[in-house]
């Protein structure tokens, strides 16, 4: 039956990581914004020790799975949770350690025994990141172009390559966690020959090169990586060894998207209902408040952009919750997740771009969040496909086309 | 919990208005238009389908049925995705019945509702009045006591049904605040005006009242209407109608696009043309969920005039954004009588027109 | 020297197409929509007369051809007269008799014994009409598909196909004037086989089969036209003998459009200033005036909505003056011609739905012209290149890609 | 007649400020965001180039040359392609010197402006003040006489070059309208405030001021300012400098897609991008277009407030359109700060943040 409203589950979740959205994020945004690349220690080591280093939004964060208690919830309680963390700030919830992306690619196409081996470290001792490491910089969107390679030899894979804009990718090498390396096993094959590898931090021939500097997110840590003959043990290939000879391995791999895009939708009204939240209080301060039951003619222009700014976030709330619903029900969310990301991450852009306009000299001013979570909500329109590749992933499912036929 | 899930019931129903739209509505909807009648044998379809009646007390000829307004959502869309005119004519006459259900007095539902239950019956509702700043926020209609009667003074437009209706809801604004009241249609200084001529929602009859000093007793008041959550339902309805005038916009655009070659493959194929089909689904999606929260938070009892109206305006500007790229996709097919789509741009523009039109 | 003062002459023709549009087309216009495929016969009449048949905006209008006197404006004032025709009414203003498309097309690809030859009649007689007819029922943009064929036989060439979306072209054929019908030679030569060919009046095997009911500009005829072995004069093949054997009859004809286009640019910006100047005066009458100087905080949702929509008018009225002085000037305006068709088709398309809306039920109201110039608004995002096809020809003049490299 | 041709000397010094920009500019613009510095010796070369003193007298040590506001547009264009923050900081002085020219009494010009013909001169104006509706048409900052002084008190922001400045122009509400007054930096009151810290223009360093009861004399007062003109030729210079940032990003965005590929073509020729590109291609050509055309009403005594009113406002939202999609087209290299375009879209922000900063 058609409802809105969240279990009581995540309803508490989502007050108690307001709470800490307030207390432990808002007070060192600015901080950690301007300290670029330095690490909030206190806040990482706080939500490991909350955590117990589950990712938030992995799937392994899903309640009663196997069991009979209750509907699973788990991806939608993700979207929830890293909506409030977002609010917080984006930056620091990036920073966040956990089996992250990396995780999620394991959990996509890892076999049990890969599961255990590269996520069991992170409930236990020091904090750590898993990372994944797709984007060459020659090929962002179009990821069966990868030209980073693995070869076989005797018992291991030999990796080489550079890989850019590796979210956590520092940390994870750092950490004693991993990164997820797509790279070809052969060259001539496209989007057949591209696998996923797990490199463990310790490896040698694995090293960060460059770490970004950025319009926003500075807390994230977002690194340059070279593989000069990275050698790793043949089962950290992701999933059996069938995998080998089909497509099998990527579209595992880019189905780790279907399950992360919501979640990237969901960091994106984190930051947008940040900027409307504080948009709303500092309009009421100055004796400006949101009438909602008006027709334009009785309307304010700055009020009319609210409305308009505010439903385009609410929608794309909607959409984003209707992907995690999908997904916790076992349903294909592939058009679903892409729909969110799509719209979120638009809506994200505009709705900060906005409010920093509503609020004029004030709102370009580094006095307030606002022109950070501006340039923090850039990013949700650009990473984990673009909002173009969104688009054209919603095109072929609402088309029926293949990748070939609308590319 | 959060769930998209259609009950049983509400999918039962849905298929019915899904059939009843696709072979009644959908092919008469051009004709309908072009000439601007709709054919009185669809309202005793309508009567069959328990379209206005089935909320009805049993004594009132219904069966009781609680009233759902996201039940409510589901039908309207499903409606007007066969045609939006046909869809208000169809519903008009809840304007005036279900504003008795809900707020007036054990008299004037027995007076009234009967009618209803017995068969189509044409009341409805004057809401709308003829200024570009109109909302429903403030009524330039007046009502003022006058001893134990109400004279009510104004200009009211766009009112469905106008020509037939026995009765009209009409909402004015007294020295208490806005209110509801019956105005029979031979009440003197009451005068429906000549038809109006409207650039979309053809097929329908809508006309202009003037009230010029009625009077009626205070017995004709509405004593029990929530006026702003009667409103906010309102706002459901309409936007439940929009996201089916934007789903059917899209769904014709997609498959036109996929027949349609030029230069050599289908237009889909071009990522400007998919792109914007991309953005219409994502839309047609977007109001529905919308207006479903707040159809949902009406159902469960919570305050909802910001959600319905988000979800009326959002699918206001939505829609008319989503039939205006439908008539683009379609070239000079979508610029010509002989193919549906203009005749949806023209309805979609209505929409932040006539906030007020529609209800429940 | 920069400048955008009209010259005295285009500023005293503007000033006169106004008063007829005020006198002679404001008045009928709600007439001839309602009455679709009525001719307003004494509207044409009054045109023919002062015109003497020459077409608002073929080039046969600028002034001082091959004289010293002044600089060339006829394209300038073309564009000029046109918003101000439609001003007074966009479908009546297509209803005027004139060589039209057609005349453009001899004009831009004819020969001079061919000019002569065909249109000399506009300067005599009774009211005439010129029309070009290239779209055909399975191709619109992509002219390059089409399926009508012209056959040399002896001395004629045999035409044979159907035509859709003819402008004036039932007038044409009733008239003694002639229609421009893009044919192939060849089918498998794609481009390379379409010609352009004109036939007349009166000629056996072509005729009007369907004058097309539309949304709007309904007092202008758009003609379903069938050939059936219509036989014409070798001569009637646009052009000099040897464009039979290369594109550039082709090319020729498609030139007509770097012609024209800023003339359907003008004729948008018309519609669209009609809906502002009636939306400025009814909110004028209930008090609200428009303010310019004044940041969006002090504006009401209707201004700002008012000022916007008066910008993007005004930006695609001096893209469109910029196309048609580059043509005066001989200058070569394909991109800037494809830039103006652009802007106004989308501006006056929004400018109108907007001014709808911003008068509310009084807008959508047929009590008012607004919702009729909302209605023929349209047609300028579609007809001579729909916005699409022109951000296709912006998009490969911008990046110097050849229509294969970017299709 | 209507006329898109420079003259010759406007060719001429177009091509000079574009190699300015070019090679002194462009190079450094992404170092002087990071630093939050710009060399003072830029200003030496701005006053080689005379682009603040020419129009001075030949007896202050200009060369009396006629300001045009195209000609005006038409450099701020160029220089803002080269970088918003640095041309904000050359220009910065004419806020000052234009101001006592067009409306200083003659010992006004005589006391302040020779110092502009000597060498690079700092001084200022402040216009806007923090607040988030904040407009020209009314000033929150107040000037009241006290016998023969006036008496100013309010909060600026925003003010370029406060920190060197050695006077202000500064624009108040007086019982008359607004005017504007010269505010020596050493005017007991007058606090300039710590540098502000913006999203945006971060090279140039801005302050706020506060005046608390700041008392100058009647002679400081601009007797014959046209303010409104004043600001409109601010207007028209903000919005070719837009134009110049928009055009900035539309070559970078348009260049990059040609080179990088992806799916085995280059980004440029698929349709989404294209069209994206098409967009800022005519967005730019609009953006100048409106510009000029307010410009020329100023240089031929038009009325133009209407005009460059519009040409700014327009310039503002459509320059962030472009910046935000060309950031769009370089996806993650858009992000990072190894490319300027972060840069431009944070500067591009400020655009209708800071109306009335920037002027001739």
């Amino acid at each position: 039956m058609i409802s809105f409203d969240l279990s009581p589950r995540i309803a508490e979740m989502k007050n108690a990581i307001r709470s800490l959205a307030e207390q432990a994020m808002r007070p060192i945004a600015r901080e950690f914004d301007e300290k670029e690349h330095e690490e909030p220690h206190e806040f990482q080591n706080l939500m490991w020790s909350i955590s117990g280093g589950r990712a938030f939004g992995s799937s392994d964060d899903a309640p009663n799975e196997g069991k009979s208690s209750g509907p699973r919830e788990g991806n939608l309680g993700a979207c929830v949770t890293i909506e409030e963390l977002s609010w917080g700030d984006a930056g620091l919830y990036l920073s966040i350690p956990n089996a992250g992306l990396g995780g999620a690619a394991v959990m996509a196409a890892g076999t049990a025994a890969q599961k255990t081996r590269f996520l069991g470290r992170f409930a236990e001792g020091q904090p750590k990141w898993g990372a994944m490491a797709i984007t060459e910089t020659h090929c962002g969107s179009d990821s069966a172009a990868i030209q980073t390679t693995a070869v076989r030899d005797g018992d291991d894979w030999v990796l080489n390559g550079t890989k850019i804009y590796c979210t956590s990718g520092d940390r994870a090498l750092r950490s004693g966690g991993f990164v997820v390396v797509w790279a070809t096993v052969d060259r001539t094959a496209g989007r057949r020959g591209i696998k996923s590898f797990v490199v463990e931090s310790g490896t040698p021939g694995i090293k960060v090169i460059k770490v970004e500097d950025k319009l926003g997110i500075r807390a994230s840590d977002t690194a340059m990586i070279v593989l000069e003959d990275c050698r790793i043990p043949a089962d950290n290939l992701l999933g059996v060894a069938e995998v080998h000879q089909s497509t099998e391995g990527f579209k595992a791999a880019m189905a780790t998207f279907d399950a992360t895009r919501p979640l990237v939708a969901a960091s994106a009204l984190g930051i947008g209902q940040a900027a409307l939240d504080l948009a709303r209080q500092e309009l009421a301060q100055r004796g400006v408040e949101i009438r909602y039951d008006r027709c334009d003619a009785h309307l304010s222009a700055i009020e009319r952009d609210f409305l308009d700014a505010e439903a385009d976030l609410q929608a794309a709330r909607l959409l984003t919750w209707r992907a995690g619903w999908m997904m916790d029900r076992g349903q294909r969310n592939n058009l679903e997740a892409s729909m969110a990301k799509a719209k979120a991450g638009l809506a994200v852009t505009r709705v900060t771009q906005k409010c920093v306009e509503i609020l004029g000299p004030i709102g370009y001013s580094r006095q307030l969040l606002l022109e950070k979570w501006m340039r923090d909500a850039k990013i949700n329109d650009i990473f984990e496909g673009t909002q173009q590749i969104n688009m054209l992933i919603v095109a072929r499912r609402i088309l029926g086309y293949s990748s070939k036929e609308l590319s | 919990m959060f769930d998209l899930e259609l009950t049983d019931e509400q999918k039962l129903i849905r298929d019915t208005i899904v059939s009843f739209a696709s072979e009644k509505v959908r092919p008469i909807a051009r004709e309908c238009d072009e000439t601007g009648t709709i054919p009185a044998s669809l309202q005793t379809q309508a009567f069959e389908l328990g379209l206005i009646h089935s909320p009805l007390a049993e004594a009132h000829g219904g069966f009781g049925e609680i009233r759902s307004a996201v039940t409510g959502a589901i039908v309207a869309e499903e409606l007007a995705f066969g045609d939006l005119s046909i869809s208000l004519y169809l519903l008009a006459p809840r304007l005036f019945a279900y504003a008795l259900i809900d707020g007036g007095s054990e008299e004037q539902r027995a007076r009234f509702l009967p009618a209803f239950g017995a068969g189509p019956y044409s009341a409805s509702a004057a809401v709308v009045e003829p200024r570009f700043d109109f909302d429903t926020s403030s009524f330039a209609t007046t009502a003022r006591r006058d001893g134990n009667n109400w004279i009510l003074d104004g200009e009211k437009c766009l009112v469905p049904l106008a020509a037939e209706a026995s009765a009209f809801v009409v909402l004015a604004a007294t020295p208490e605040g806005s209110a509801a009241f019956i105005v029979e249609r031979d009440r003197a200084g009451l005068v429906i005006g000549e038809r109006e001529k409207n650039m979309g929602i053809k097929a329908l009859a809508t006309h202009p009242l003037s009230l010029k000093g009625v009077s009626i007793p205070e017995s004709n008041r509405l004593p029990d209407l929530d006026l702003p959550r009667w409103l906010d339902h309102g706002r459901v309805a309409n936007a439940a109608m929009a996201c089916g005038l934007a789903r059917g916009c899209f769904e014709f655009a997609r498959d036109y696009a996929k027949e349609r070659k030029a230069f050599g493959v289908p237009i889909a194929q071009k990522q400007a043309v998919a792109f914007m089909l991309a953005d219409m689904a994502i839309e047609v999606d977007a109001i529905r969920l919308l207006t479903w929260e707040a159809a949902w938070r009406l159902d469960t009892g919570l305050p909802a005039t910001t959600e319905s109206a988000r979800a009326s305006r959002y699918a206001a500007s939505s829609t008319l954004r989503v039939a205006d790229n439908a008539l683009q996709v379609l070239g000079g097919h979508g610029y010509i009588r002989d193919y549906p789509v203009e005749l949806w741009l023209r309805n979609a523009r209505g929409f932040s027109t006539f906030e007020g039109l529609a209800t429940v």
